[in-house]
């Protein structure tokens, strides 16, 4: 019995370290999931990351865990953090569900899932525990390295082959052959002109200068907002803010201020309503 | 290693699809010719197998064996015994015959039709099919045997589908939607039949360790092979299903009307006449020989759907209104006295039903493609469309008529010889079945004398007043079938004397004697 | 401490990571979490290597992670012209599998 | 010697291909063609007659084989012929009568376009009649049976053109396909029972006995009632008789020689060759003689009341037959008799057609006897030949019936025992129906008032199916002549033959020695005295052609049918006996197949159409799963996931 618990027992710190950050990890990974900006979901992942390289680290695997941060936490987070500012933040973001019962369905089958590993796992015998003590013996990289270039050398090959291809592909994907060059200033003016609509350059954002953000409508008179004064890609972003009716407000309050002062009937100019009803 | 001759009966006529496949578009007549060509050379040789083939040797002869995939011991095996070797010969001979009938068959439609038919697709077709089912006669694997049973329904599925009969009494459109409906359900009925078949072609490998039917054949009889019996019924359920389909037995026939009906009449002869003798082959060679047992279990219900299909068939012969769903069910009627004459395992009735095969197969070929000619010349395949056709095309009508005294058997004619082996072979052990089979010959008269007396006698349509006699083509296909009708019917010893040695082995791969008379003769 | 318990974190570690698939719609969250999925494999070979006292589980999980770089290049590559032809990088947005 | 046998038939069978294949070319001399042919065969016929009267008694069979046709294990059939003493007398009979009817119909058909190919048909005929007789074996006899019906079928039907032909040729040839079931089973019966069915081992040959007395009397009663379907089929007997009436369908000569002469006695000829398994069936036997005397007597009924004289004519081959069946069925008392009569009958009955036909022939192809009458001196000839066949028919005395008919009625009386009683009864009965309506028609036809004067003979609505008609005023007054000699002469001698034929063969029991060593003979022991039948027959012949007088002879024949009594309606509806077929058989069978058809459609197909449809219809449904949304997939996939796990867990856990 003793000799059995010696034999799966380890240290006490290990025991720490594990219940300190494995608790890390889980929360890292719960945010990943549930974080709303793919930008945290990142930030998220990434720590639990680091949290797994030490994990690798205490479990002896020494040259992983270093990979693991240089590779994973180094490299390829930031690489989804150049695409997450590449693509910014979208409407998908939201975590509002869209397809009827997913979520749903998914938490279930996850749920069952996890659960049903985790009981697989118990109901496993794992009874056999050796350190890698006399594997490491020579050095873990060493170790690996008499392994990766004699036993699974073509392996090894294959994947070098399959990185190369993979960074070929990327670039095939994504690059894109300009056909004609691009259009100056003059180009443009001049096709505008020829289109015949907006000869003049587009309204620009912000209302009263209150509002300096480019993501600001500009209102028109009657005090509807003007979709064309903000790009067009934060238009398709849907990250518009509108602050009509926050203009409207103080437009009447200003005026209540006004005739508190002069102590007589506000006369509703007739375009009030309809904009009252056009922020609703 | 001497000239695989039995390979070249099966590659000639596929070098020949290839190669009137590969006839460029404009030169539709050449690619006509060229598939003739080939299938007349097909023909010669499927005669010097006749030839070479020695009634009293070993089983198989002009036996060919490579190994294939050793992995599962298939092996290429081919081998013909005098049943193949007939039903080789009945193939190759028709062949000509169904080019020669559809000579126009595939010609483009008339200018202001959209559609374009392939002419050269059409005959590749047929020659196409014409290997597979030579092959499938040939084959002594049983996997060999399965692929080129199957193999041959595609051809098949774009004969009939693609190159149907325009005739159709509600015009063009609804012919084309009958055609796919027929291609569709033709292919549907025999896939079906085939994957079953499949199934029971692994599990046979799986008991008996190899395909071929020669071993496994051997194993079975001297007991080396021991089936449990329930595999072994299974296993035979599986096979013969499928070859219940293709014969097509009762109640797994009305395939058969749609495909014939829809197809041009030399495809609708390929299907009845060369296509479907495969499945009857098949019960013959494959049921018999590797499940004994379980064909002598099931014997007797088979018999009562064989006799079910014959009379059924003839009863709905009597009441079709077109022409060519009748003579379809009429081969349906000709189907089961096949498999009577095949599970009724007397000698005479094994005999008299690979007699059968033949027969039918020349009798259908002659009643069909003459009644393909009619059809073609009014465009309707309405009985109710004709009368009178004897005053205006007497040959037409003549031909007609001997084609149809070969359907009804008429003594004199090959059919009878058969029929009547089949039935007293069936009498001897089943004197109940056989009385009522032999309704079917009543039957069987009843139909084709009223198709004929509807169509050529009687007061002279207008429609068919204009109609012309047989031209010299149809005349050069329709006169051969006739006199081999004849011959065969006066001189039928040629054949039997191949086939009985073939039918004595199966009969004692079942380890089934005939039955003795009660008295014996006085000799 | 037992070192199953590292199984046990893995194994809980890969269910976040397929739950989060079936639920974000951002393409690049999807990503993320499949990385996260393939990191819970990770660890779970690495245990093991140090359970049976040798080093192809490390192995294994090296080649892993080859593997997983090889396939976030391309699929953050996918993800961006997706997002350039659509404007979107929502998965479901891509849903032209239906009939 | 024995080589001629085959020739017999190869000459019409010659000639049956060349004028049927032979085409235009051969249309101005195919008539001759044909009746050369024939006769041809006739003197062949001679020819090993004479031989055979050469040799003794006992060795009168010749025999030759030709091929093996169908060697089967067990099953042996050969083509080989036979050649006895009655083979012989149906041979003489067949290409006698044939030839005679071959010449007459030279000048019957003269005008009709498709000659050439009629007389193919005749040459097929006689063909397929000789093989039947004189086949060695049951199975080759079976292929001239069917020959035979094939042969009457094209000639029945011989003017397409006119439905009711085409309908009665179809109706001919189904009905005898119903005996030929019989005639088949019959032949699987003795294959079955004795493992041959060849003459030679069967019924005994070359005097050692035959083995078909060996089997159970079960069994050979079986055979035997089997062989007399097939005999009432071709022989239009009582209940197969429908076709008969329906088959006068046909030129008048095809009338004359398939259904007088020489086809409808094909049943007496199996069944006289039979005798060895009839003997063995006494029931079967009993069974056959009943039929016998019903169609006896039912056609004779039917005769009486026919206005057409062909119908008539029928009916009373249709009583001659039963004559015949009924002598057959008593044993060896009666198969002479049975034979004898059948020449004579062929002799006189195809005499009695051929003179109907002339009388048509002159009389615009007017059949109906209410519009004949005096026609005895516009064509004496006819009158003549018709008269002598007439008073053969009724056995006038000295003439052949009387011989050949008296001989059977002295049969049945010889039975025996009530059985006897009752069958010479119907017989005596049968002798006056005979007497009756043959003097009917033999008034009506030749004497009295000239019905046929100022009436046209034909409505334009029913045109004149004889081609005679057609250069024939139609229409108009038939204007009566005597027809050429080419027809004429045959009616002559075969009125010889009606006249002389009886009584050459009975005195000193000529015909009975010439046959008894093949069908064997008894006397049986009569319960009445020779003269006492003869004076009985006497007595109803002269009633019947007393009454006939009465109603025929003295009155005046209205023209126009009067509705008569119960039975003559139903007698002209031949007993009702083809309204009950058509009600149960043709209806019936009209709404089985129709019913089938459906049921074919709705059900059998219908039930893999469904499978199909159900099908579709269920991956419709499954369809909407699909949304196409990856998520959801995926979703599916963990779960199925999931799944696997737990299920190795449990297989794990047992």
């Amino acid at each position: 019995m003793s000799a059995q618990l010696a034999a799966y027992s380890t240290s006490n710190g290990e025991a720490f370290q594990f219940w300190v950050l494995g608790t890390v990890a889980v929360i890292g990974a719960l945010c990943t999931v549930f974080m709303k900006k793919a930008v945290h979901s990142a930030l998220c992942l990434a720590g639990t990351m680091i949290v797994l390289a030490i994990f690798y680290l205490a479990n002896g695997a020494y040259f992983l865990g270093i990979v693991q941060i240089v590779v994973y936490t180094g490299a390829i987070m930031m690489l989804f953090l150049f695409v997450v500012m590449l693509v910014g933040v979208t409407a998908a973001d939201s975590l509002k569900e869209t397809i009827k019962g997913q979520r749903w369905l998914a938490l279930l089958s996850g749920l069952g899932f996890g659960v049903l590993l985790i009981a697989g796992i118990g109901h496993a015998s794992l009874t056999e525990f050796t350190g890698l003590t006399q594997a490491n013996a020579k050095g873990n990289v060493e170790g690996l390295a008499a392994l990766i270039f004699t036993k699974y050398v073509f392996a090894f090959e294959i994947t070098g082959a399959l990185l190369i291809t993979a960074a070929v592909g990327a670039m095939v994907l994504t690059h894109r052959e300009r056909t004609e060059h691009a259009p100056t200033q003059r180009e443009l003016a001049e096709r505008r002109v020829r289109e015949g609509k907006h000869v003049p350059p587009l309204p620009a954002p912000g209302v009263y200068a209150r509002h300096n953000a480019v993501d600001v409508q500009g209102l028109l008179p009657d005090g509807t907002p003007s979709e064309l004064t903000v790009s067009r890609t934060l238009r398709e972003r849907g990250q518009i803010r509108d602050v009509s009716a926050a203009a409207l407000n103080d437009l009447k309050a200003l005026e209540q201020r006004a005739e508190e002062r002069l102590e007589r009937a506000a006369i509703e100019p007739p375009h009030l309503k309809r904009t009252e009803e056009a922020s609703k | 290693m001497s000239f695989p001759l039995l390979t070249a009966t099966a590659v000639l006529p596929a070098i020949g699809a290839v190669a009137t496949a590969a006839v460029p578009a404009a030169r539709r007549n050449a690619a006509k010719a060229l598939a003739l060509l080939f299938s007349l050379v097909t023909l010669a040789l499927a005669i010097v197998v006749l030839v070479r083939f020695d009634p009293g040797g070993a089983r198989y002869q002009l036996t060919e064996s490579h190994s294939w995939i050793a992995e599962f011991g298939v092996r290429y095996e081919l081998g013909v015994d005098g049943i193949g070797v007939a039903l080789v010969a009945l193939t190759a001979l028709l062949i000509p015959f169904v080019i020669l009938a559809g000579w126009h068959d595939a010609d483009p439609l008339e200018t202001g039709s959209k559609r374009w038919r392939p002419t050269q697709g059409f005959f590749a077709l047929i020659l196409a099919v014409e290997a597979m089912v030579i092959l499938s006669f040939e084959a002594t694997d049983v996997f060999l045997f399965y692929i080129f049973f199957e193999a041959m329904l595609i051809p098949m599925y774009f004969l009939i589908g693609g190159f149907g009969d325009r005739a159709h009494e509600h015009g063009e459109e609804a012919a084309s939607t009958q055609r796919s409906y027929a291609a569709v359900k033709f292919l549907l009925y025999n896939l079906v039949g085939g994957l079953i078949m499949l199934a029971a072609v692994i599990g046979l490998y799986v008991v008996a360790g190899n395909f071929s039917l020669a071993e496994i054949a051997q194993a079975r009889a001297d007991g080396t092979l021991h089936m449990a019996t329930s595999t072994e019924r299974w296993l035979f359920l599986g096979f013969f299903f499928a070859f219940a389909v293709k014969a097509p037995l009762w109640p797994l026939h009305t395939w058969l009307p749609n495909a014939m009906g829809e197809a041009t009449a030399p495809v609708a002869v390929l299907i009845t006449a060369v296509v479907d003798k495969v499945g009857t082959f098949a019960m013959l060679r494959f049921c018999l020989q590797l499940f004994p047992e379980a064909s002598k279990w099931a014997t007797p219900v088979i018999l009562v759907l064989a006799v079910i299909s014959i009379v059924y068939g003839a009863l709905l012969a009597v009441g079709q209104r077109d022409i060519k769903r009748l003579v379809a069910y009429a081969s349906i009627s000709h189907f089961g006295f096949i498999i009577l004459g095949i599970f009724a395992m007397t000698s005479q009735g094994q005999s008299g039903a690979t007699l059968y095969m033949v027969n039918h197969g020349i009798s259908t070929a002659a009643l069909m493609l003459v009644a393909g000619f009619l059809i073609s010349r009014r465009g309707s395949r309405l009985i109710a469309d004709y009368g009178g056709v004897q005053k205006v095309a007497p040959v037409l009508a003549g031909t007609f008529l001997i084609g149809g005294l070969a359907t009804l058997s008429l003594p004199g004619l090959a059919p009878f010889v058969s029929e009547f082996l089949v039935l007293v072979g069936t009498f001897a052990r089943y004197p109940a079945i056989g009385i009522i089979a032999t309704f079917g010959i009543v039957l069987a008269a009843l139909y084709t004398l009223v198709l004929y007396q509807r169509t050529m006698t009687g007061p002279v349509k207008p429609e068919v007043s204009a109609m012309p006699d047989l031209r010299a083509r149809e005349l050069v296909v329709v006169t051969p079938l006739i006199v081999l009708l004849i011959f065969l019917g006066v001189y039928p010893k040629p054949v039997t004397d191949i086939v009985n040695p073939a039918v004595k082995q199966t009969l004692s791969d079942v380890h089934k004697k005939d039955p003795k008379p009660e008295v014996e003769a006085a000799k | 401490m037992n070192p199953v318990n590292y199984l046990y974190l893995a194994a809980l570690l890969f269910t976040i990571g397929a739950t989060g698939v079936l639920i974000r719609r951002n393409a690049i969250v999807v990503f993320m979490c499949i990385e996260l999925m393939l990191n819970a494999c990770n660890l779970a070979f690495v245990t093991f290597s140090r359970m049976h006292g040798n080093l192809d589980g490390q192995i294994i999980a090296f080649f892993t992670m080859v593997v997983a770089a090889a396939e976030v290049v391309v699929g953050l590559a996918i993800i961006v012209s997706l997002f350039r032809s659509r404007h979107s990088a929502s998965v479901d947005d891509a849903s032209l599998m239906k009939l | 010697m024995e080589n001629l046998i085959a020739l017999l038939i190869a000459a019409p069978l010659l000639g049956a291909a060349v004028l049927l294949v032979g085409g235009r070319r051969l249309d101005a001399v195919g008539q001759w063609v044909g009746t050369l042919l024939s006769t041809v065969s006739f003197v062949l016929g001679l020819v090993l007659f004479g031989d055979l009267l050469g040799r003794s008694a006992e060795d009168r069979t010749l025999t030759q084989h030709l091929f093996s046709w169908i060697p089967v294990e067990g099953f042996q059939a050969d083509v080989g012929f036979r050649l006895d003493q009655l083979s012989m007398t149906f041979v003489l009979l067949i290409t006698g009568v044939g030839s005679l009817i071959h010449l007459y119909s030279v000048g019957y058909m003269e005008h009709d376009e498709r000659r050439r190919r009629f007389f193919g048909y005749l040459n097929l005929f006689l063909a397929a009649m000789l093989l039947l007789v004189l086949a060695d074996n049951y199975l080759l006899l079976y292929v001239g049976w069917e020959g035979v019906g094939l042969a009457s079928y094209l000639l029945i039907g011989f003017w397409q053109h006119k439905p009711s032909a085409a309908t009665a040729a179809k109706k001919a040839f189904l009905v005898n396909r119903v005996g030929d079931m019989g005639l088949s089973i019959a032949i699987m019966l003795m294959f079955t029972t004795f493992g041959t069915f060849a003459f030679g081992p069967l019924l005994g040959a070359e005097g050692q006995q035959g083995i078909a007395g060996d089997a159970s009397e079960g069994k050979l009663t079986a055979i035997a009632l089997m062989l007399l379907l097939a005999a009432c089929g071709k022989s239009a007997q009582v209940p197969l008789q429908s076709w008969l009436g329906d088959a006068m369908e046909g030129p008048t000569p095809v009338s004359a020689l398939i259904h007088a002469a020489t086809m409808v006695t094909a049943g007496v000829y199996l069944i006289v060759r039979s005798a060895a398994i009839f003997n063995g069936a006494p029931d079967a036997q009993l069974v056959v003689t009943v039929v016998g005397a019903v169609t006896l007597l039912f056609g004779a009924i039917v005769g009486c009341a026919k206005d057409d004289i062909k119908k008539a004519l029928a009916g009373s081959t249709m009583s001659q037959i039963g004559y015949m069946v009924l002598a057959a069925g008593l044993g060896p008392i009666g198969y002479v008799f049975a034979i004898m009569h059948l020449v004579t009958h062929g002799f006189f009955k195809a005499g009695l057609f051929l003179g109907a036909g002339s009388v048509m022939h002159g009389m615009n192809d007017e059949v109906d006897m209410r519009k004949y009458g005096g026609l005895r001196k516009y064509m004496p000839v006819t009158f003549v030949t018709f008269g002598l066949g007439y008073l053969a028919i009724i056995g006038f005395p000295g003439l052949s019936g009387f011989f050949s008919k008296d001989k059977i009625i002295e049969a049945a009386f010889a039975k025996g025992g009530a059985e006897g009683w009752i069958l010479g009864g119907c017989a005596l009965l049968g002798a006056a129906i005979t007497a009756y309506y043959m003097t009917r028609v033999m008034l009506m036809t030749f004497f009295g008032e000239e019905r046929w004067k100022n009436q046209p003979t034909r409505s334009p609505e029913a045109p004149s199916a004889e081609p005679a008609a057609a250069h024939h005023g139609e229409h108009a007054e038939p204007h009566p002549h005597e027809s050429p000699k080419v027809m004429t002469i045959p009616m002559i001698v075969l009125a010889f033959g009606s006249v002389f034929a009886g009584g050459f063969f009975s005195i000193g029991d000529r015909f009975l020695h010439w046959l008894e060593p093949v069908t064997g003979h008894s006397e049986g022991d009569s319960p009445l005295s020779v003269a006492a039948v003869t004076g009985a027959t006497m007595v109803c012949l002269v009633i019947g052609v007393g009454i006939a007088y009465a109603q025929y002879g003295r009155r005046p024949v209205p023209v126009v049918a009067p509705r008569g009594s119960l039975l003559t309606r139903a007698a002209r509806r031949d007993l009702l006996q083809d309204d009950f077929n058509h009600v149960v058989l043709v209806r019936g069978g009209e709404h089985l197949t129709r019913s089938l058809v459906y049921v074919d459609h709705t059900l059998v197909d219908g039930v893999v159409n469904g499978t199909a449809a159900s099908v579709g219809g269920l991956s419709g449904r499954l369809r909407r799963l699909q949304n196409g949304f990856a998520r959801s997939y995926a979703v599916s996939m963990f779960g199925g996931a999931a799944v696997l796990v737990a299920a190795t867990l449990l297989m794990r856990a047992v």
